[in-house]
């Protein structure tokens, strides 16, 4: 994603809302091509899709510069894809190619790439709060004027560093968000089950500024994170945005029998009823920001770049055996 | 369902048998209880505890938050005042995070306290590459807590150990961590119905040879099977010796064997630096010093974090084909 | 100390009274022993003095059973005095004795005791938040109707399994108290430099009970501990207790030098305004509970005790050589 | 204040040339902070660091919140953008609160991105026991980032080494963790003024001899010096040789001196079982298999948590007596 708007502007609005809209499809138009990937059995290990919360990814990461610092997490294809990385390389990495931005040995877990800002995903949960809090040290100190943005799953909220680092950040006031996405599960099982007490004042508590949106409007999820984010920019201090979200697949592919946790009916719900994607083409539509043929035609496009860039990375080559050794010290 | 092999015996995976120690231990003891990440209605990610929640209920089948530091401390606290916790850290990477807790208390608090307290708890957690999880999902990092007193260290290899071991693990008066490789959760092999324990400290000659010793630990111990049928085509008799404890370690059976065979590779899935592969070697190269005709030969993981891609993943790891060749250019052929 | 009083019963009062007086009388000339010791080059490392601060163990350990559990810190002689120990094999585990509670073995940051349920001091800061709340869970477990109680520094504030553990002990409704003895200091760093936000709301954030009170009034720290106390032990959930308190010493008995970090006049404030000790035994007389005569003895009585218990440390043997590998293993 | 030598060099104490290489290097290099809990004003409870908040402000020398996993974690992340933290973990016990950051994150992110981020931060903390400091205050641990692929980890044994071992890892594009003993800090020894590096990989011979090789790293290096000059009393003359950084390790140094001597004894303060005298024994062990006469002496802690004790804690640490002793016997004496 390119440059932060000022929201107001109605002219900036209709390009931030079609970008919005198109960042959200190519995000479900990728990840439906990892589960067939899975499917077709071309996929090593796993993978955990984002379907039904693009509009997190990409209402906070429209929010940001390209210059501006993200970490992700296990679920991380739609921060990466966000935040302005190539389909093509992306699947290349998830396949373990060469092409991949990580040279095939990060994996869908790992995906990194300086050029966008992105710190890296990181498969412990919370594992980049430190990270991300580092980014916004840099930031503050080499006078950069860079925000970092720390993406991470409630589940999150059960790691203890958490709380250091929201700490550490007020205490030195660096410019650093850390987006809270609520899909109610952690791997198989509800939150609440294991999420004691109300989620922002654990951030409040701590001196951030903290908000919550509803994450399946992207409109929303923009607009406060642009705040906490210009805010964190010039110099106030750290801020916490709670989006409420849902997974719409397993844990991750292979996650398919999931009633034993979760109803189908609330799957279904979640689906008819609050889809972000849908919403939004409708809200667009009501608005006459776009018809529907203007957004069949978006969806056409990034169906055949997402189906081009698989191909690409189907017929790439693995990394040459001496790869293994390398890059293990800089 | 458990299955019946050739010689008439029952046969049941290794993770069905960590799940029978787990039940029978449960059952015996009351305060024998379990938590972790998606233990109960998940049975974890790799099922192995499947069931055990509808037995005994979620009082003693507990899900945890994402705390794997503060449920281990709990479970410490726990142990030391009348529970006998078996904590469950889902992938062995995430031991970085129990650290403090497993090794500046629960593996001192009966030394510091000049004996008063103890702390009867069981850690569960994975080992193993090559599932194509990455560098922060494959590692084993079991020589850390081998490298500190007051803990135990204990990695099956077979469903039978699996079973007696961790029931022993589970009567052990002191924490024992309990090292499970996840590519072998699906590994067949007879397992005994009812009580019975494997004693931590005792070895195992898992195949008796005369010409080379193999000693290999959890998931090495099928590569190391696989080695020697290899070498036994080309006429090489290798014996596997599985310490199946590495604290308490039975230096004496891994010495003896060296002793007899004169030449020895050690083989184990952590890498290879600093790690468990120096000890044992290092215990066998003094141990045998006087009959060893050749050096004795490590085998770990390659020092390199893990890589995703498969090919390189693949490169990281000992295997049988290996193992073969560097048994076969030690044995001179 | 033994059990809890029901708090309005006047005649008990009295007896409470007398028995906290004492307990602080007594903690404080165990401190001015060892800070003796130290001077006289007795002893072996360091020790850090509860000095000031008597009124917050004294007061949480009289709202306890002598079956309830309690860990402790680096700071620790006050609570391990105040549930209940004996000076003399206290002095001896200081000097690494094998008469000392933990055959020398411990020393003064690492006592232990069952009998009196002191799960032990520990030198990690916040290392035995763990510990107490899986205290509470066995006693839930076990049905005892015991009750937990962790003290730690404010520092502890810092470490996130402190959060960990409050979530779970919310989350299992565990019979564990958080006592938070705010001195003001972290070693040589004031606490507002390194503690943003507000602590209580800390606790709050995930679902417990908190209060804050004055560290140096022992009557309100035993009175909102009691509450705290028995509501936890009723079953209803975990609470935290804030005590503001204050060390008259050194982080250490070897921190003589201390102007860099706080001033010689904020330490005379604390000690003439707002002793524990003095300003008990001044409300005491005022009621007419104890003439000076009576709290002299008291102070006699326990000078001469300490004496005796630093004698018989002195005195004791060190542990055999042989002593050094047992208790490796249970 | 600097003194001289009797050979006219400069002298400073171990914790000086800790000071004056950082402040060197952040004069140097702006990107070069310090942070950790009482650096500033105090300058760490062992004043390592005094004077250095005087020349380079609160935003340079950062006291930290107690809180080793956060911080070190931010370090990791500012070390990615375009900063050199020196992290301070108080005590080297307290590293098991930084395994996560340190070995999941700061050692695998140059590997697992292919490349793309490197992590240029070190890592200053202690090791070492008889300060009468009990099981939680006294640990050596460095065997279990030494075990770990993607950190570098450095063990200065004097003033020298430890000023240019110092600079040299703050320079390095990797997380280095550098190791200091507390014993040590008072230590004097001849140290350049300005600008030296020592390369990291590069092990020292600290005093040249025929009969025997003691391989020891920090603080057992004075303790092999004082033996050896025990032992030259009784006519044995003992190669003292010192790693100084564990990873990357300099193996042929080691095995050149223990081929020319004929016997080893490797000493390290760390824990002697699955630790740093196992890899050092096992790596000399193979490496002059044909020219040893007797296996290679392995001394290390013992395997008990650190008592309080002093006479206990006294007998769990090697001491010049008990080096002297081993190598008398190893020597047949
Ligand atoms: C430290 C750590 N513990 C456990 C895991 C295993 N694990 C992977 S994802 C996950 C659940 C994460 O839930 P949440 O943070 O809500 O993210 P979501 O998957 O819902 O996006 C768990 C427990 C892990 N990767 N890291
Ligand atoms: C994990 C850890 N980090 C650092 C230290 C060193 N340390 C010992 S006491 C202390 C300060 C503790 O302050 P506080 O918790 O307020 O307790 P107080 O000393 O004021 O009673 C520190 C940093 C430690 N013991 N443990
Ligand atoms: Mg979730
Ligand atoms: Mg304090």
């Amino acid at each position: 994603m390119t440059s932060a708007t000022q929201p107001g502007e109605v002219l900036n609005d209709v390009a931030l809302w079609l970008r919005m809209y198109t960042n959200m499809v190519a995000v479900r138009l990728f990840e439906t091509q990892v589960n067939e990937l899975y499917t077709r059995a071309l996929m090593p290990g796993l993978a955990h899709l984002y379907i039904g919360e693009e509009a997190v990814a990409v209402g906070v990461c429209e929010a940001l510069e390209r210059s501006d610092y993200i970490t992700s997490t296990h679920r991380g294809h739609g921060h990466c894809l966000a935040k302005g990385a190539s389909p093509d390389r992306m699947f290349a990495e998830l396949l373990g190619k060469e092409a991949g931005y990580c040279k095939g040995k990060g994996g869908s877990m790992h995906i990194a790439d300086p050029a966008t800002g992105n710190l890296g995903a990181n498969a412990i949960v919370c594992g980049s709060a430190g990270i991300a809090t580092g980014a916004a040290f840099s930031a503050k100190h080499l006078g950069t004027g860079r925000v970092s943005v720390c993406f991470f799953g409630e589940g999150a909220l059960g790691q203890g560093i958490l709380y250091e680092v929201m700490n550490l950040a007020e205490l030195f006031k660096l410019p650093v968000i850390y987006v809270c996405e609520n899909n109610l599960y952690t791997e198989y099982t509800h939150y609440s089950e294991t999420t004691a007490g109300d989620i922002l004042s654990r951030a409040t508590a701590f001196g951030l500024l903290a908000a919550t949106v509803d994450g399946q409007d992207v409109r929303a999820v923009y607009e406060a994170a642009h705040i906490l984010i210009e805010r964190a920019r010039s110099g106030v201090g750290p801020g916490f945005l709670l989006c409420n979200t849902y997974r719409y697949h397993g844990h991750h592919v292979g996650d398919i029998n999931r009633e034993y946790y979760r109803s189908k009916k609330e799957e279904q719900r979640w689906k008819n009823e609050r889809d972000p994607i849908a919403n939004f083409a409708k809200w667009l539509m009501d608005q006459k920001v776009a018809d529907k043929t203007k957004l069949d035609a978006i969806e056409a496009e990034f169906a055949d770049e997402m189906r081009k860039a698989v191909e690409f990375a189907v017929a790439a080559p693995y990394p040459v055996h001496r790869e293994v050794g390398e890059d293990v010290y800089a | 369902m458990p299955e019946t092999n050739a010689a008439g015996q029952r046969e049941l995976t290794f993770a069905q048998a960590i799940r029978e120690a787990l039940a029978e231990e449960m059952r015996r003891d009351k305060t024998v209880c379990i938590m972790g990440e998606d233990v109960a209605e998940a049975g974890t990610p790799f099922k192995v505890l499947s069931g055990l929640l509808e037995e005994f209920g979620k009082e003693r089948v507990l899900d945890t938050p994402i705390s794997e530091a503060g449920f281990t401390g709990l479970a410490v606290g726990a142990a030391m005042t009348g529970m006998r916790p078996v904590v469950d850290i889902m992938f062995g990477d995430f031991i970085t995070l129990t650290m403090d807790q497993m090794v500046n208390q629960a593996a001192k608090i009966h030394y510091m306290s000049g004996g008063a307290w103890k702390v009867p708890m069981v850690m569960r957690t994975t080992l193993g590459a090559t599932r194509r999880s990455a560098a922060q999902h494959s590692q084993s990092l079991h020589a850390w807590f081998c490298h500190v007193p007051g803990l135990k260290v204990v990695l099956p290899s077979t469903p039978y150990d699996a079973k007696g071991l961790l029931k022993a693990a589970i009567r052990d008066e002191n924490p024992v961590v309990f090292f499970e490789d996840k590519m072998m959760y699906k590994l067949k092999g007879a397992v005994p119905e009812g009580d019975y324990t494997v004693p931590l400290g005792a070895a195992d000659v898992k195949r008796v040879g005369e010409d080379i010793t193999l000693v290999a630990t959890s998931s090495m111990v099928q590569v190391a099977l696989g080695a020697a049928t290899l070498l036994e085509e080309i006429g090489i008799s290798a014996e596997v010796v599985d310490p199946r404890t590495l604290w308490p370690l039975d230096e004496k059976t891994l010495i003896e064997s060296a002793k007899k065979t004169s030449r020895a590779i050690v083989l184990d899935e952590g890498y290879e630096r600093y790690g468990v592969t120096a000890e044992l070697a290092s215990v066998i190269a003094t141990g045998a010093f006087y009959d060893l005709d050749a050096p004795v030969k490590r085998m770990g993981a390659m020092h390199v974090p893990i890589p995703f891609s498969p090919p390189l993943e693949d490169a990281t790891v000992p295997t049988e084909q290996t193992v073969f060749e560097a048994a076969r250019t030690l044995c001179g052929r």
